[in-house]
């Protein structure tokens, strides 16, 4: 086993247990360290796949911005610290979960899938080109995003201003 | 054959003084109104014999109306034909029902309804007269079924007593089973000649045509005929209605229940001869149940105490004696007897009318007795019709029965002729049991009825008068060989060809001194028990014999128990289980299901938006599973 | 004759009664004399435009006239196709005829009239589509059309169960008409494949002969559609219901003209479009026209509401229009056609005289009658020739469509023909039976001893009737003869295939033999 | 690269409206009429409007690396947009004062919405659309949980949101395995990829392809995909649930058609069974459920759920005789449910929605106008002709028969008889019951009998005449080629 | 290196994981979490796949899902609070006003 391989996989079983921590831990806080953890792991993940740039923008606006919003939210409504189980439900939902991984893994796990990356110039996931790319062939969608924040903006607002 | 305008305004002339009445009867006034219907009539009758007279010794006379029904090659017209056959049906119709019409106009003066009653009447003049004149088989049943409905009116004229009502109905519904053969017959005639491409109902036709059909058709067309002719005619199994129907005011038993519409069977097969002719089995069975029907009317009428009963019983049992002569083969003879009859039953029942007339509407002969002195008029003739129906020798019923019994008897037909000649003396007992229960002994209507006793007015005397001197001089016509011969087959000839005789004269005379001697029997029998002074004529005699006969075999009974039941419940099964509970529940069933689904689903929605998701989830899951599923 | 273009007379006929409709909807709700005025003069306009079409008809012609080709919906074929011939002439005269009487009859309306009124007008139209229609979709259309004017007039102007009859009348009716939509598309989409044309005229489809299992499916989907209509037994069941809960006038309607669409589909679309399915299942057609006879007739026999027992007399009489349709020859078809319009008056007669008893006594049970011709001898005295006409008595119209409908299936089968012919019995038992407990017998029921006669206007709505009534029983050759040529063409189409079973026999010749004559 | 700006004229002119509005709000006091905003979004709508009808005079070309193709196909859905933005806003001036909702936000909000849509429909990159559908989306749950007032208005906001945004992440998943197996989201390109090489696609890329199908269900609201559709709906303020089920419902189908239906049709055998048996539950659960209700707000929510499996027999049918029916049984469909809907806004006493049966009662004759549109309307609905319900049903039906799906078309019938029961009790309240409440008055709602007005006289026209809009509906989903 | 399909793999648990949040959490905040972490397995996904087929288009694609996310984290909160100030509780099983 390589170095890279190693690190995926150490990467891969850390992501998993923080992802099942983030459903499965009773304590809402809790949950939102877990969810922090899962996505500065991802984060990682980004930089062993050449994506640098995504990388900073995952923790900046995930575990920055994202969840700081989350953990106001919990804070702000203050629910009930643990949460309720219900055995039954619990098990069913997980064990349909679980039935969705068993077949979406096999739709992914094909071997005519390419085996071996491209080889990565410089460029690849750097913030220029990620700017280029924003600014050119992509430009329409990024105003179509500007539009959409707007909206959320304004949603945000109406829902949750308290009335006067 | 001779073409005549003329003919059509023989029937038109009733239905028009009818429509006039119906629409303006309240404006004109009872008597002009019935003078009107009378009159029309009477111009019908004119006009009848002046055809009668026109009509040329071979010849037939048509008037074409107009097309009536067109479809396809079918067609029908609107025609009218009178020959020697039409011509002697005319002069009853006309006749008998200028008499009666003549007659009602003082036994109906009373009643309020007078108008509705001569609207009826020539309504039924104009139904009768389409059914002899109709140059087809389907106008003859519009006549047939024209004159069924003149009946129900009539029998349910005085409408307020349900009995007469019912009794209507009765007559309607019986007359329908049998135009059910009736019509069945007209279809598979219709349709066995247009398979060999003919397309006809018309007598003259078909007469022509008849050797297109086989042998078994024309049974069965001729059997299926004939059980209209027992709907109409009275016969048995379908007699039931036409004693009931004596309900109706008593011109309309003579008018409709004696002396015409109920003859339109004889008539039919008279004027189907042809096929008739072809149809020895047909024949046979009629001669039966002729037979049967005389000798079983009559032995109810034997019993009854209702005046017009007893005429009702026996104008079934002498309509017995005519499909008697039918079965023979005897259509002239027959009609004969149709022609006679017509007069004494006729005279008869208006006799009656005018004894219940006096009586205040009594018809029970229990109830009265000794009228001979109050309504001498009416006495005599109605002793000189019940005579002619007796047989006594030189009266109309002498000439036509003794020539039915002759022909049956020289057919070779013993029994039928054993079972004729019984009935012929039973005929005389209850007649003269009538004659004498009514008019001699005692009299024993109760006070108030006694007070009003009289004679009735001249309008209603002198057309039984008219009508008994028909009742002794019409049968002269058809004298036995041994006498003048008959006039009447050589009238009849065209039609029915020249009447064979068979058997020796004097044969024929000691047939006839047979019956004779049996109608002796009856009478003096009757005489014993009834008219002797000391019998006691409204005493009960017991016995199971009597009893049956007075409850006219509880055929009604029977019938009620055997056929009309069974039926009203099979249809109350349909209308209160089948309908409601079945067809409808199926109907509802299917509604409550698709409710009942539709809430049981409501229960997936639950509310619960984790529901929703893993309700996805499965959704996604089967899609997918599918996708993999294709791939293996 | 299927040249002519544009709209014409026949659109006009049809935007007639939809004009006064549309004049009602501005008039004030609360002059209802000037809504019934304005409402009368509509469908009176419209009776007397159909008479003179009827003028320009030429009754010789079996072909189609007046058509009226417009493009519709060009993309798919569709067309607003207008026709008339023998078949529809006299149908189109009877809706036209009764529905100013019927709304003669309506002046016991008091409640929501202009609507009433509107909605009067609207079936009025409807009806008339679709007997004038002869492309296939407009023809649904105007089938589903006259469904709403009439599921509002039974739903508002109804009895206690009237919302119950109302959608059992809808669903029941478009549980076949769905299907039959299908299979109008399926038709057409096979006559475009097989003909590159795309079209849903009637006329061009006759043309197309599908095998014998595909039409056997289309044949199914439209008899379903018609015979729920109709209503053959055993889809009948929503017959009763509309009727006894509609107003007079909707029963009227409802019995004299839409029992008639369902007979007429059969006979214009269903029959001649898939004739040997059609000929194939004919058996059983035959025998639930029959089992529809007799039933009907025991059923209606056990009735306690007049008007139920009209209902159901009508389920008996329509099975003998059936019967005589799948005599498929001439005396068969010509008489059921005959007998629709014999049906369409007489039972409309009945319901009105039921109305106009219901209007006084507030009651249709039979037992709360009896004796009613001391109080009213009019009305009896009607009653009377409209009862016999419905039992066919002969010189009365009733006679001549029954004998020529029995005719003409005897000729075909007749042992069914005969238990049929027991249904003509079984008309006189319930009919008559009715008859003697309303109008004869005693005067008892107090209630009945106040009872009014007839008055002028109700005359006016039952002489005309009467009057054809007896016309048309001793005089019908007119009908007939324009009748003919339409019948024999629509013969023509559907006997004119190879595979003609031996049992059913080809006679369409038009000319009768005179021979002797 | 060349900046083609043309294409984008009419959602820009939506989206600067919704802006103007936005802003124009802000100077409004509390307490002031806040009239000019409607008139500002129905002025900017008819802008729009017209932009869209003069783009459909000239040349239809895409911008962006045609990433964006407004060709004729997005003008009519464009167009459908305007129309029920236009008569959503209409009927929703009095409903919205009257429920205390903030007027600036609901148009502006309602007019980024339809900037979404707009976007969707002319998308022809899976990003494109993805954000264009985002947009709508978000829009959508806000004015869903825009009566604050109301728990239902919330619930039903959470609901949607929640299963919303659990459906975008299986759409999303699908585009990652698009893009994945294509190497793009273009749809040219990924089209071009499926026609270079036949049969030799990953199994990703199909899997993808149902992953994004899951998406589109969910937002058209098919079985077992459509449990949000009658909460939300029956909770949502009653304009915004007019518009969810004509414009959302619409957006929805025209990004599925161009994307699933068009350019992925290379793949419709891989999906064509379980699309079968998706249509036809869907249409058969939303009639059947729809038959027990009690509300007519949410027998409306089942209704639009079958009018979804409706709409899914053209897609079922494929390509070549899909579109014409789908585009003009959507164009239909509009006009009548936005009547629907515009009624149902009438009838409010207070802040209190009167949406029931019972409250209906009676109205045939105390609102003539309102019960007499809404008779036809529900009439339309379940297919009567000739209205443009039947029209519709009649092409849906007809492509069914001609594609060889007979039995989609019988089922599809036998389930408008199913739906006629619950359609005609409407009609039954209105007319043949008595009580009820009153519904709004021309005075007192005049806006809302406008937008009624112009609903039926769509319904009537596309129902009496609809050649013109069946040319319109088969030349559009001609544009596509 | 490691091949693909691991990736691939190791995102379709965890897009499942987040579907176990949804499914079986009685509090609003965490399945919306679950929901985020959905979308980042997917945003794995598709850095994989641009890695692989050296297409920078992938990346550019996850800039436009993180603005999604957030946005919707945003609007999903606020009709959290929204829905917490009618009911005063994030369970979504008690929310059942708009059932059947």
């Amino acid at each position: 086993m390589d170095t890279a391989s190693f690190i995926f996989y150490l990467l891969a079983t850390l992501l998993v247990i923080a992802s099942l921590l983030v459903v499965f831990l009773r304590n809402v806080v809790h949950c939102a360290m877990a969810l922090v953890t899962a996505l500065l792991l991802i984060a990682v993940m980004f930089v062993t796949l050449h994506a640098p740039m995504l990388c900073v923008l995952q923790v900046m606006v995930y575990a920055g911005a994202i969840m700081v919003l989350f953990l106001f939210v919990i804070m702000f409504l203050n629910p009930g610290a643990l949460e309720q189980q219900r055995g039954l439900w619990w098990g069913f939902g997980t064990l349909l979960a679980m039935m969705l991984a068993g077949v979406l893994v096999p739709l992914v796990a094909t071997s005519d899938l390419p085996a071996d990356p491209v080889a990565a110039t410089e460029l690849f996931g750097s913030p220029e080109m990620l700017a280029k790319s924003l600014f050119s062939d992509y430009v329409l969608p990024f105003e179509i995003a500007s539009v959409l924040l707007l909206v959320a903006i304004i949603g945000a607002v109406v829902l949750a201003k308290r009335e006067n | 054959m001779m073409s005549s305008d003329l003919l059509r305004w023989i029937p038109l002339i009733p239905l028009l003084a009818s429509a006039i009445n119906l629409f303006f009867g309240r404006a004109i006034g009872k008597r002009p109104a019935g003078a009107l219907a009378s009159a029309a009539v009477g111009a019908s009758f004119a006009l009848a014999f002046y055809v009668f007279w026109q009509l040329p010794a071979s010849g037939v006379m048509r008037d074409l109306v107009y097309t009536w029904i067109q479809s396809g090659s079918f067609q029908i017209n609107l025609s009218f034909q009178v020959d020697a056959l039409t011509a002697v049906m005319l002069l009853i119709v006309t006749g008998i029902g200028l008499l009666i019409h003549i007659y009602s106009l003082g036994y109906m003066a009373h009643d309020a309804d007078m108008v509705r009653f001569f609207v009826y009447l020539n309504l039924f003049i104009f139904f009768m007269l389409v059914l002899v004149m109709g140059d087809n088989l389907l106008l003859l049943f519009v006549g047939w079924e024209g004159v069924g409905l003149c009946s129900y009116l009539l029998i349910g004229f005085w409408y307020h007593d349900p009995n007469n009502a019912i009794a209507g109905n009765k007559a309607f519904i019986v007359n329908r089973i049998g135009d059910l053969g009736f019509i069945l017959g007209i279809f598979i005639l219709v349709a066995e000649l247009a398979r060999q491409g003919v397309w006809t109902l018309d007598f003259a036709e078909l007469a022509k045509q008849v050797k297109l059909l086989s042998p078994a058709t024309i049974t069965l067309v001729t059997f299926l005929l004939f059980i209209g002719a027992t709907g109409k005619s009275a016969q048995l199994p379908l007699f039931v209605w036409l004693p009931d129907a004596m309900a109706g005011p008593t011109p309309v038993s003579a008018l409709i229940h004696a002396a015409t519409m109920v003859t339109a069977g004889v008539y039919m097969t008279a004027r189907l001869h042809f096929l008739f002719a072809l149809a020895p089995a047909t024949l046979a069975l009629i001669a039966v149940v002729g037979a049967a029907t005389a000798f079983f009317a009559a032995t109810i009428a034997l019993t009854q105490n209702d005046i017009k009963k007893v005429l009702a019983y026996s104008t079934v049992s002498q309509l017995g004696y005519m499909f008697l002569a039918v079965g023979m083969g005897a259509f002239g003879a027959a009609i004969f007897h149709v022609f006679t009859h017509a007069f004494f039953k006729a005279c008869l029942f208006l006799g009656s009318g005018s004894v219940i007339h006096a009586l205040g509407g009594e018809q029970d002969m229990r109830k009265m007795g000794g009228l001979k002195s109050h309504m001498p008029r009416t006495y005599w003739t109605y002793v000189v019709a019940t005579l002619a129906i007796a047989g006594a020798p030189f009266t109309a019923g002498f000439f036509s029965k003794d020539l039915i019994l002759w022909q049956t008897f020289s057919h070779g037909a013993i029994a039928l002729w054993g079972v004729g000649l019984v009935t012929a003396g039973m005929t005389a007992f209850y007649m003269f049991r009538q004659l004498f229960m009514v008019f001699h002994g005692e009299c024993r209507a109760d006070e108030h009825a006694k007070a009003h006793l009289h004679e009735s007015p001249a309008v209603m005397t002198w057309p039984l008068m008219i009508l008994a001197a028909g009742s002794i001089f019409t049968g002269w016509l058809g004298a036995p060989e041994y006498l003048w011969g008959s006039r009447w087959d050589h009238w009849l000839e065209p039609i029915f060809g020249k009447v064979a005789h068979h058997g020796a004269v004097s044969t024929e005379l000691l047939v006839t001194g047979l019956t004779l001697a049996v109608v002796a029997a009856g009478i003096y029998l009757a005489y014993l028990m009834y008219g002797k002074p000391g019998a006691q004529p409204a005493s009960v005699p017991s016995g199971l014999l009597h009893k049956i006969s007075l409850n006219k075999y509880y055929v009604d009974e029977i019938y009620d128990f055997a056929l009309v039941r069974p039926f009203t419940l099979v249809a109350k099964f349909f209308a209160s289980i089948v309908d409601p509970w079945v067809i409808d529940g199926a109907v509802n069933g299917v509604a409550a299901t698709t409710r009942g689904l539709s809430t049981i689903w409501r229960g997936l929605q639950s509310g619960n938006v984790q529901h929703y998701a893993a309700m996805f989830v499965t959704g996604a899951l089967a899609l997918l599973a599918y996708y993999l599923g294709q791939l293996s | 004759m299927m040249s002519a273009q544009g709209f014409g007379d026949l659109t006009l006929l049809l935007a007639i009664p939809v004009i006064g409709a549309a004049l009602l909807l501005f008039l004030p709700r609360r002059q209802s004399c000037a809504l019934f005025t304005v409402a009368l003069l509509a469908s009176a306009a419209a009776f007397l435009w159909s008479l003179k079409i009827f003028n320009r008809f030429d009754g010789g012609s079996g072909a189609m006239q007046l058509v009226e080709r417009v493009a519709w919906m060009p993309a798919v074929g569709i067309q607003y196709l207008l026709g008339i011939d023998g078949i529809s002439i006299f149908l189109v005269l009877l809706t036209t005829f009764l529905m100013p009487l019927a709304l003669l009859a309506s002046w016991s309306v008091r409640d929501k009239v202009k609507e009433y009124l509107i909605f009067m007008l609207l079936l009025e139209t409807g009806m008339l589509g679709a007997f004038l229609a002869l492309d296939l979709v407009l023809f649904y259309v105007f089938w589903e059309v006259m469904l709403v004017p009439m599921y509002f007039l039974i739903g508002v102007w109804g009895g206690t169960r009237r919302i119950y009859a109302a959608l059992k009348f809808v669903l029941f009716t478009m549980a076949g008409s769905l299907l039959m939509l299908v299979a109008i598309i399926y038709l057409a989409t096979r006559h475009a494949q097989m003909t590159q044309a795309l079209t849903f005229d009637v006329m061009q489809l006759y043309e197309l002969h599908l095998p014998v299992e595909q039409q056997f499916w289309l044949f199914l989907a439209f008899a379903l559609s018609f015979a729920i209509k109709v209503p053959l037994f055993p889809f009948h069941t929503w017959l009763p219901d509309a009727h006894v809960e509609a107003p007079t006038a909707g029963s009227v309607i409802l019995a004299g003209v839409l029992l008639k669409l369902g007979t007429y589909g059969f006979l214009r679309f269903a029959l001649p479009l898939f004739p040997d399915a059609a000929i194939a299942l004919m058996p059983y057609l035959i025998a639930l026209s029959v089992i529809g006879i007799v039933y009907g007739a025991l059923v209606a026999m056990m009735q306690t509401d007049i008007k139920k027992l009209v209902a159901y007399s009508s389920v008996s009489h329509l099975g003998f229009v059936m019967l005589g349709l799948c005599a498929l020859n001439m005396q068969g078809v010509q008489g059921s056609l005959y007998q629709m319009l014999n049906h369409g008056l007489s039972t409309g007669a009945l319901f009105l005289l039921v109305g106009m008893i219901y209007d006084r006594r507030h009651t249709r049970l039979i037992s709360e009658f009896g004796g009613l011709w001391k109080q009213m001898p009019l009305f009896s005295a009607l009653l009377l020739v409209v009862t016999f006409s419905s039992i066919g008595l002969p010189g009365l119209n009733g006679f001549v469509g029954e004998f020529l409908i029995l005719l003409g299936a005897f000729r075909v089968t007749p042992a069914w023909t005969a238990v049929a012919a027991s249904g003509v019995i079984l008309g006189a038992v319930y009919m008559l039976w009715m008859f003697r407990r309303v109008i004869f017998g005693p005067l008892n029921n107090p209630e009945n001893q106040k009872l009014q006669d007839l008055n002028s206007r109700e005359l006016i709505i039952l002489t005309p009737i009467i009057f054809l009534i007896v016309l048309m029983g001793v005089y019908p050759q007119p009908f007939l003869s324009r009748m003919q040529p339409a019948v024999e063409a629509n013969l023509k189409r559907i006997l004119a295939m190879p595979a003609a079973p031996a049992a059913v026999q080809i006679e369409v010749s038009g000319e009768p033999k005179n021979d002797g004559r | 690269m060349d900046v083609n700006l043309v294409p984008l004229l009419p959602a820009v002119q939506v989206l600067v409206t919704a802006l103007v509005v936005t802003l124009r709000d802000l100077f409004i006091k509390d307490g002031e009429s806040r009239g000019v905003l409607a008139f500002y979004s129905l002025v900017g709508l008819g802008l729009a409007a017209a932009e869209v009808f003069f783009l459909l005079g000239g040349r239809q070309e895409g911008a962006f690396n045609d990433s964006y193709m407004l060709d004729r196909f997005a003008l009519f859905f464009a167009l459908i947009f305007i129309l029920a933005a236009a008569l959503t806003i209409l009927s929703a001036i009095d409903y919205v004062r009257q429920t205390g909702m903030r007027e600036g936000e609901f148009y502006a909000l309602i007019l980024f919405a339809t900037v979404g849509m707009i976007v969707m429909a002319a998308a022809n990159d899976l990003m494109v659309f993805f954000l264009g559908l985002e947009t709508m989306s978000i829009a959508v749950y806000v004015l869903t949980g825009m009566w604050r007032s109301n728990g239902r208005s919330s619930e039903a906001a959470m609901k949607y949101f929640l299963m919303g945004a659990f459906a975008t992440g299986f759409l999303l998943y699908g585009i990652a395995l698009i893009y994945g197996a294509t190497g793009s989201t273009n749809l040219a390109q990924i089209s071009a990829y499926l026609l270079d090489q036949p049969s030799e696609w990953p199994v990703y890329l199909i899997g993808g392809g149902f992953l994004l199908l899951i998406g589109f269900a969910f937002k058209v609201g098919a079985v077992p995909f459509h449990f949000w559709v009658p909460d939300v709906y029956e909770g949502a303020p009653t304009p915004v649930t007019g518009f969810m089920s004509v414009a959302v419902k619409a957006a929805a189908f025209a990004a599925w058609a161009r994307i699933l239906l068009y350019k992925l049709s290379p793949l419709d055998n891989d999906w064509v069974f379980p699309l079968w048996i998706i249509a036809i539950a869907t249409m058969t659960l939303g009639n059947l459920l729809a038959i027990t209700q009690h509300s007519i707000k949410r027998m409306l929510a089942y209704s639009s759920i079958a009018h979804a499996g409706y709409l899914l027999i053209p897609i079922v049918v494929g390509v070549e005789w899909g579109g014409l029916p789908l585009l003009f049984y959507l164009l239909a469909y509009s006009f009548m449910t936005l009547g629907a809907f515009a009624v149902l806004t009438s009838m409010t006493e207070g802040d209190e929605s009167k949406d029931g049966y019972s409250d209906f009662a009676g109205l045939g004759f105390k609102r003539p106008f309102l019960a007499l549109a809404m008779a036809l309307f529900m009439l339309s609905l379940a297919g009567f002709p000739p209205l443009a319900g039947f029209t519709g049903k009649f092409y849906v039906f007809r492509s069914a028969v001609l594609s060889g799906h007979l039995n989609l078309a019988i089922i599809g019938v036998l389930n408008s008889l199913l739906s006629v029961i619950f359609y005609l009790r409407v009609i039954v309240a209105m007319y043949m019951e008595e009580g009820g409440a009153a519904g709004k008055s021309f005075r007192q709602a005049p806006f809302v009998y406008i937008a009624v007005a112009i609903a039926l006289l769509g319904t009537i026209y596309l129902g009496i005449l609809p050649a013109d809009a069946l040319d319109w509906s088969r030349r559009a989903f001609g544009s596509l080629e | 290196m490691i091949a693909l399909h691991n990736y691939l793999i190791l995102s379709a648990v965890i897009f499942s994981i987040g579907v176990i949040g949804v499914l079986i959490r009685r509090n609003l905040i965490v399945v919306l979490m679950s929901i985020e972490l959905m979308l980042n397995a997917v945003n794995l996904t598709f850095i994989a796949f641009s890695r692989y087929l050296g297409s920078t288009d992938g990346q550019v694609i996850v800039f436009f899902v993180m603005a999604v996310a957030a946005a919707e984290a945003v609007i999903g909160l606020a009709i959290i609070i929204s829905v917490y100030r009618h009911r005063q509780s994030l369970d979504p099983q008690e929310m059942q006003l708009l059932k059947w």
